[in-house]
């Protein structure tokens, strides 16, 4: 009911906007129908129609207008579908979502290795291989800025810090509804003469090429929209909404990660949104910004985009780390090595990312001056990346591994990632980066770290967290063949992309030598028999939700908060807010505990002399599960 | 379900050289449950302020990289033909704007609403006279620079960017004006006016950094 | 009363300093000669007039003072 | 406190050695490089060589520990046990932010500023190239010769040449992948990039002595591509007189089409 509302408030809006913009380009003797333009300003009232249909005029703009609010709460499946504020729900509508895009995005990334089995155009004109290029990077650019984060985020921040929901459970919902926009208009870009510049969208080809372009750009400026906010509300949760006794220094690790990873969200996100809205404005209202012969410039563009987009691998990436973390302590039996370090790791690799953005442009052309700093900056960044290896590696060290499927994905994450990590420092040295730009090499590289590292994270988190999620226990048996069938397919696919890449193999092509024929092919069937491995995750994700057999409440026996309540937890999360004494991964440590789950204080404060303690210990439900 | 036990001396046993183990202290704390910071979660009120600046800071990346751009294209060019006069004017205007929104928040705080009313009232026009400079500005601005032109693009996205932000900053002064007339914040929670009056402080905080950046750097 | 008389004035004072900076600006821009001088001046009356503003306007130290008192209505 | 963790360690690090041992002969018996055309290529080469043998042994310990940790302390079913609470020592902590510190340091000084350094050194050119990419071909035009072809480009061995690259509409990358080199080419701005060809070849010879773009720039990109034909001074000087006539007719050819069309 709320779906259709929105769509007929999106309608009249879109209405609306066409009317105006037709209207006043009659009115000032302009040629009544122009596409973009029209498009644009339609699109912008059907957005906001959207929104108020879908719940920002019940629950939201009545207020303040002062008017009547009413409070509808939707129950049982149709919550699903409506502007619902419960952070479970929003975290279950997010990960159901970006998993449905990860999975159409991955059938594109099937058309694409198709298209390369062989040289020459085989299957599909060089058009369409560069739409369907185009629109597998930005669905999954989307996927990986969004899932971890809108999804496993959304769903277990507020239950790891103890709280009942997010600081702002409307935002937060309005962030969830700001992206079936995106969606239809990222499909829409498929009638309006195709998007053909790759998730990058540099211009001056941006500038000229077809209408899709400024689907893609309005697309694209609305999901920014929704990441800035989905990030300002995670930074005032965790700031605000601790339980009493979670310091800074009891926070679970994935808690840190998010945080570090919104703060980079909120902010950068702007300098995305800055590069689109500059193009629209070349466009739609004939501004210079990059045309070089009115006196623009293209490289201000790759200047302001990668300014974004560099911080932006670690939005995807640092939610990768603080998940791998948690899912190797919890599954060694041993409290998280180097618990101290790894937040500063984080937070320094927030801090460099902001000035490490030129190292895209090495081969751009941009000033010689730059080359040296920026290569510095960026290979300052192993550095706090060595921390996080340190502490996985130290949190293994000596303890009980308990290879369930999640810890499989953890530990699949340290080795895949290092080898991402490695890579990156060819790209980071200017000398050999002058040959690898642009080429599969770079392709091979960012799908170890975003593939290898985060989706393999993510993995890790959906297979851990689905029994609280869902409240039944999938498969452990066909978990652990998706495990195999992926990471074997997955290692088989992309080490052949660096060596293509070395031998000549250049980014973005529909085409290439006959030379590089035979490693095509063989990557081509490596990632068709990848793409098989999801058919096995979806089969026994679905049927473990619908049949799997009833969780407890804590199958891991782990110490964290989100464990102490059943599964899936009550809607207001905690009976009675927790309190907090210890760490949250005080393993091995005799009598320890992480929170007391009673209405009364726990203990009196005054024997604590101030000690914000690493350790502490189990929570009580954690003996009892 | 097994036993889940912890056998403390085998935990000693199995110490390696290049690990310690919690210091016996710390565990006798975790035991005792202690260390408790006793901070509540915060209010609603102060959520909403931490959240409002760190959109506002949010907001500030948007300038930057309009500010940026300018930069980046022109350096410290500046063409001849921009009407100063009108710039410092607009820049005054907006100032006292601020100072008329201080004392609308002020009257609110005050349980003062006649003072509210009439400040924001004030703040509301004075936000719509600077609009109307703006426009002025433009049509001047489409003979000398227009923006097919470098400066041109700079001039009119930076000052078209900062006048829709002063034009939403005029719908929530007038969102504040209607439910002040209604007496919505006669009862003590007036969370809606030093949130409008605090975004329009911010875009006169922007303004700050674009007047030199169009009209006076050289 | 009292009180809301001295952060009355307070505005005021503000108020003829962020126009006094404003002024300054111009000022320095049109008599010296362009160079890092003037942009250097130019920088800091820019700083000055927006601490000015997020100080005293903003009230930014709440977020670090006492949570929720000075702002709440106080009659 | 010397228990079982130093036997485990002993026995990591002899993986680790040995790991690495390996690791190293294979590196430096496979040469996973495709031939190099240029001196300036060599430069890259050797940054490529020496940044695969120091990572090795980054790649070997990591591994290392993980399949010791997995096959060792690995627990049959549901552990009944926890393992031992461990933190980290500071000596531990501090030693391994020293070894990754000195570790970028070194490579952020060799190979990267030294290797920096030395593209950056320029001799006066002997051959000055100028290339213009368009969507999508390359034309490439020799100033001093007063010579332009979009089939192929020709370069003297051993000679010095400097290409002034740029692009009329969108941005496009020159990339040489048998030279190493590469360089966007961008509207409104020239971008220089050096080269010194060793060895005379085809792209018959060597599929990666091409003119390839590199960056996206629209429907063609795939198959916007140049022959490149490295040959001897003498070859090369009767390249330009059999390709200066061309030109010119060319030119001659476009003037009286110019002429006919007005």
């Amino acid at each position: 009911m709320p779906l259709v509302q929105a769509f007929v408030f999106a309608a009249i809006g879109g209405v609306f906007g066409v009317g105006v913009t037709v209207a006043g380009r009659v009115l000032t003797g302009r040629e009544a129908w122009s596409l973009e333009p029209v498009v644009t300003v339609g699109y912008i009232f059907a957005l906001l129609g959207w929104l108020l249909g879908i719940g920002v005029w019940d629950q939201w703009a009545r207020e303040w207008l002062g008017l009547p609010v009413e409070h509808r709460q939707h129950r049982g499946w149709a919550r699903y579908f409506a502007f619902t504020t419960d952070h479970k729900v929003v975290g279950v509508q997010y990960l159901v979502t970006f998993v449905a895009l990860f999975l159409l995005a991955g059938l594109l990334a099937m058309l694409i290795r198709i298209e390369l089995m062989a040289p020459g155009m085989t299957f599909m004109g060089l058009g369409t291989y560069n739409q369907v290029m185009s629109l597998h990077g930005i669905v999954m650019v989307a996927v990986a800025v969004a899932t971890i984060i809108g999804g496993l985020g959304n769903y277990t921040v507020p239950l790891l810090i103890g709280a009942e929901d997010v600081a702002f459970p409307r935002l937060n919902a309005l962030s969830y509804w700001l992206v079936p926009p995106v969606a239809i208009l990222l499909i829409g870009t498929f009638f309006t003469g195709g998007l053909d510049t790759g998730w990058t969208a540099y211009p001056p080809l941006s500038d000229v090429n077809a209408a899709g372009q400024v689907l893609f750009n309005l697309a694209v400026i609305t999901f920014g929209l929704s990441s800035i906010l989905g990030g300002l509300n995670f930074l005032v949760t965790i700031a605000t909404l601790r339980a009493p006794g979670m310091g800074w220094g009891r926070l679970p690790i994935f808690v840190w990660s998010i945080f570090a990873a919104s703060l980079i969200s909120l902010t950068a996100t702007q300098f995305l949104a800055a590069g689109l809205m500059m193009i629209l404005f070349d466009r739609l209202l004939g501004m210079a910004f990059f045309r070089a012969s009115a006196g623009g410039d293209p490289l201000l563009y790759q200047h302001v985009f990668w300014f974004y987009s560099h911080p932006a691998v670690y939005i995807m990436i640092l939610p990768g780390f603080g998940l791998a973390l948690e899912v190797l302590s919890h599954f060694s039996r041993k409290p998280l090595f180097g618990y101290r370090l790894v937040p500063g790791g984080f937070i320094a690799i927030v801090v460099l990312s902001f000035v490490v953005w030129a190292h895209h442009l090495f081969t751009s052309g941009m000033s010689d001056a730059l080359h040296g700093p920026f290569m510095v900056t960026t290979e300052l960044i192993s550095i706090p990346t060595g921390l996080v290896f340190l502490s996985a590696l130290g949190t293994l060290w000596l303890g009980r591994l308990w290879l369930t499927t999640p810890m499989l994905f953890g530990l699949a994450f340290v080795f895949n990632f290092l080898i991402g990590g490695l890579t990156g420092i060819y790209l980071a040295d200017v000398p050999t980066d002058i040959h690898l730009q642009d080429t599969h090499f770079v392709v091979a590289h960012f799908h170890y770290t975003i593939v290898g590292g985060e989706i393999f994270a993510l993995f890790a988190g959906i297979y851990y967290w689905f029994p609280k999620m869902t409240g039944r226990m999938f498969s452990e048996r066909w978990g652990k063949v998706h495990f195999w069938w992926m990471f074997l397919a997955y290692h088989t696919t992309f080490i052949p992309m660096f060596w293509a890449g070395i031998h000549g193999m250049n980014r973005r092509v529909g085409d290439y030598p006959a030379e590089l024929g035979d490693v095509n092919l063989f990557i081509s069937v490596a990632a068709f028999v990848m793409g098989g491995s999801f058919v096995v995750f979806t089969a026994n994700v679905v049927w473990s939700w619908v049949r799997g057999p009833r969780a407890v409440a804590n199958p891991w026996r782990a110490h964290t908060l989100e464990w102490q309540v059943a599964s899936p937890p009550p809607i207001e999360n905690f009976p009675a807010t927790p309190v907090v004494v210890g760490s949250p991964y005080a393993y091995g440590v005799p009598g320890a505990v992480h929170a007391v789950l009673t209405t009364a204080p726990a203990h009196t404060p005054a024997a604590s002399g101030g000690a914000q303690a690493e350790p502490a210990g189990p929570a009580l439900a954690a003996d009892s599960a | 379900m097994p036993g889940w036990t912890h056998k403390t001396d085998e935990t000693v046993q199995h110490m390696s050289d290049f690990v310690l183990p919690l210091p016996k202290h710390e565990t006798a704390v975790a035991v005792h449950g202690a260390a408790v910071h006793e901070h509540a979660p915060a209010s609603s009120l102060s959520r909403n302020r931490v959240g409002l600046w760190w959109f506002i800071l949010s907001e500030c990346f948007l300038f930057l990289a309009f500010i940026s751009a300018r930069y980046y294209l022109l350096g410290l060019e500046r063409p001849a033909e921009l009407n100063q006069a009108l710039g410092l004017g607009l820049s005054l205007l907006l100032l006292v704007s601020s100072l008329t929104a201080y004392r609308a928040e002020l009257g609110a705080q005050h349980g003062d609403r006649r003072r509210l009313l009439r400040n924001t009232a004030t703040t509301i026009l004075l936000g719509l006279v600077f609009l109307m400079g703006v426009g002025y500005e433009w049509s001047e601005a489409l003979v000398h620079f227009p923006p097919s032109e470098a400066f041109g693009t700079v001039f009119f996205s930076l000052t078209g960017l900062h006048a829709f932000h002063v034009l939403s900053g005029v719908v929530l002064l007038a969102l504040v004006y209607w439910n002040a007339r209604r007496g919505r914040y006669d009862s003590g929670s007036i969370w809606g006016v030093e949130a409008s009056v605090k975004y329009w402080h911010f875009v006169d905080v922007a303004w700050v950094f674009i007047y030199p950046t169009l009209y006076l750097v050289r | 009363m009292k009180e809301l008389q001295s952060r009355l004035r307070l505005g005021w004072f503000v108020f003829v300093a962020l126009v006094v900076l404003t002024v300054a600006e111009y000022y320095v821009v049109t008599t010296s000669p362009p160079g890092a001088i003037t942009i250097a001046m130019l920088l800091v009356f820019q700083f000055a007039d927006a601490g000015l503003i997020i100080w005293y306007f903003m009230h930014v130290s709440q977020l670090w003072r006492a949570h929720d008192a000075p702002q709440q209505r106080t009659t | 406190m010397v228990g079982r963790g130093r036997k485990h360690a002993l026995w990591v690090a002899l993986l680790w050695i040995t790991l690495t041992v390996a690791g190293e002969a294979v590196v430096l018996t496979f040469d996973v490089l495709p031939p190099v055309a240029a001196e300036e290529g060599r430069v890259v080469d050797a940054a490529f060589r020496l940044l695969t043998i120091l990572g090795m042994p980054v790649f070997t310990f990591v591994v290392a520990v993980l399949v010791y940790s997995v096959l060792v302390f690995r627990s049959r079913g549901t552990p009944e046990q926890d393992g031992p609470p461990l933190v980290a020592r500071p000596l531990i902590a501090g030693a391994w932010l020293v070894a990754t510190s000195a570790l970028s340091i070194y490579v952020i000084i060799n190979p990267g500023l030294t290797g920096l350094a030395e593209l950056r050194t320029h001799r006066e050119p002997d051959v000055v190239v100028q290339v213009e990419g368009s969507r999508w071909q390359w034309k490439v035009t020799y100033p001093r010769q007063q010579v332009t072809s979009n089939k192929e480009l020709v370069l003297p061995v051993n000679k010095h040449v400097r290409f002034d690259v740029t692009a009329v509409d969108v941005v496009h990358s020159f990339w040489i992948p048998s030279f190493r080199m590469k360089i966007d080419a961008v509207p409104g701005r020239v971008t220089t990039v050096h080269v010194t060809p060793t060895q005379t070849g085809t792209e018959a010879q060597d599929f990666n002595l091409r003119l390839v773009c590199a960056e996206l720039c629209g429907l063609g990109h795939s198959l916007m591509s140049l022959s490149v034909r490295v040959v001897e001074q003498a070859d090369f000087d009767r390249w330009v007189s059999s390709a200066r006539t061309a030109t010119a007719a060319d030119g001659e050819r476009q003037q009286a089409l110019a002429g006919s069309r007005s």
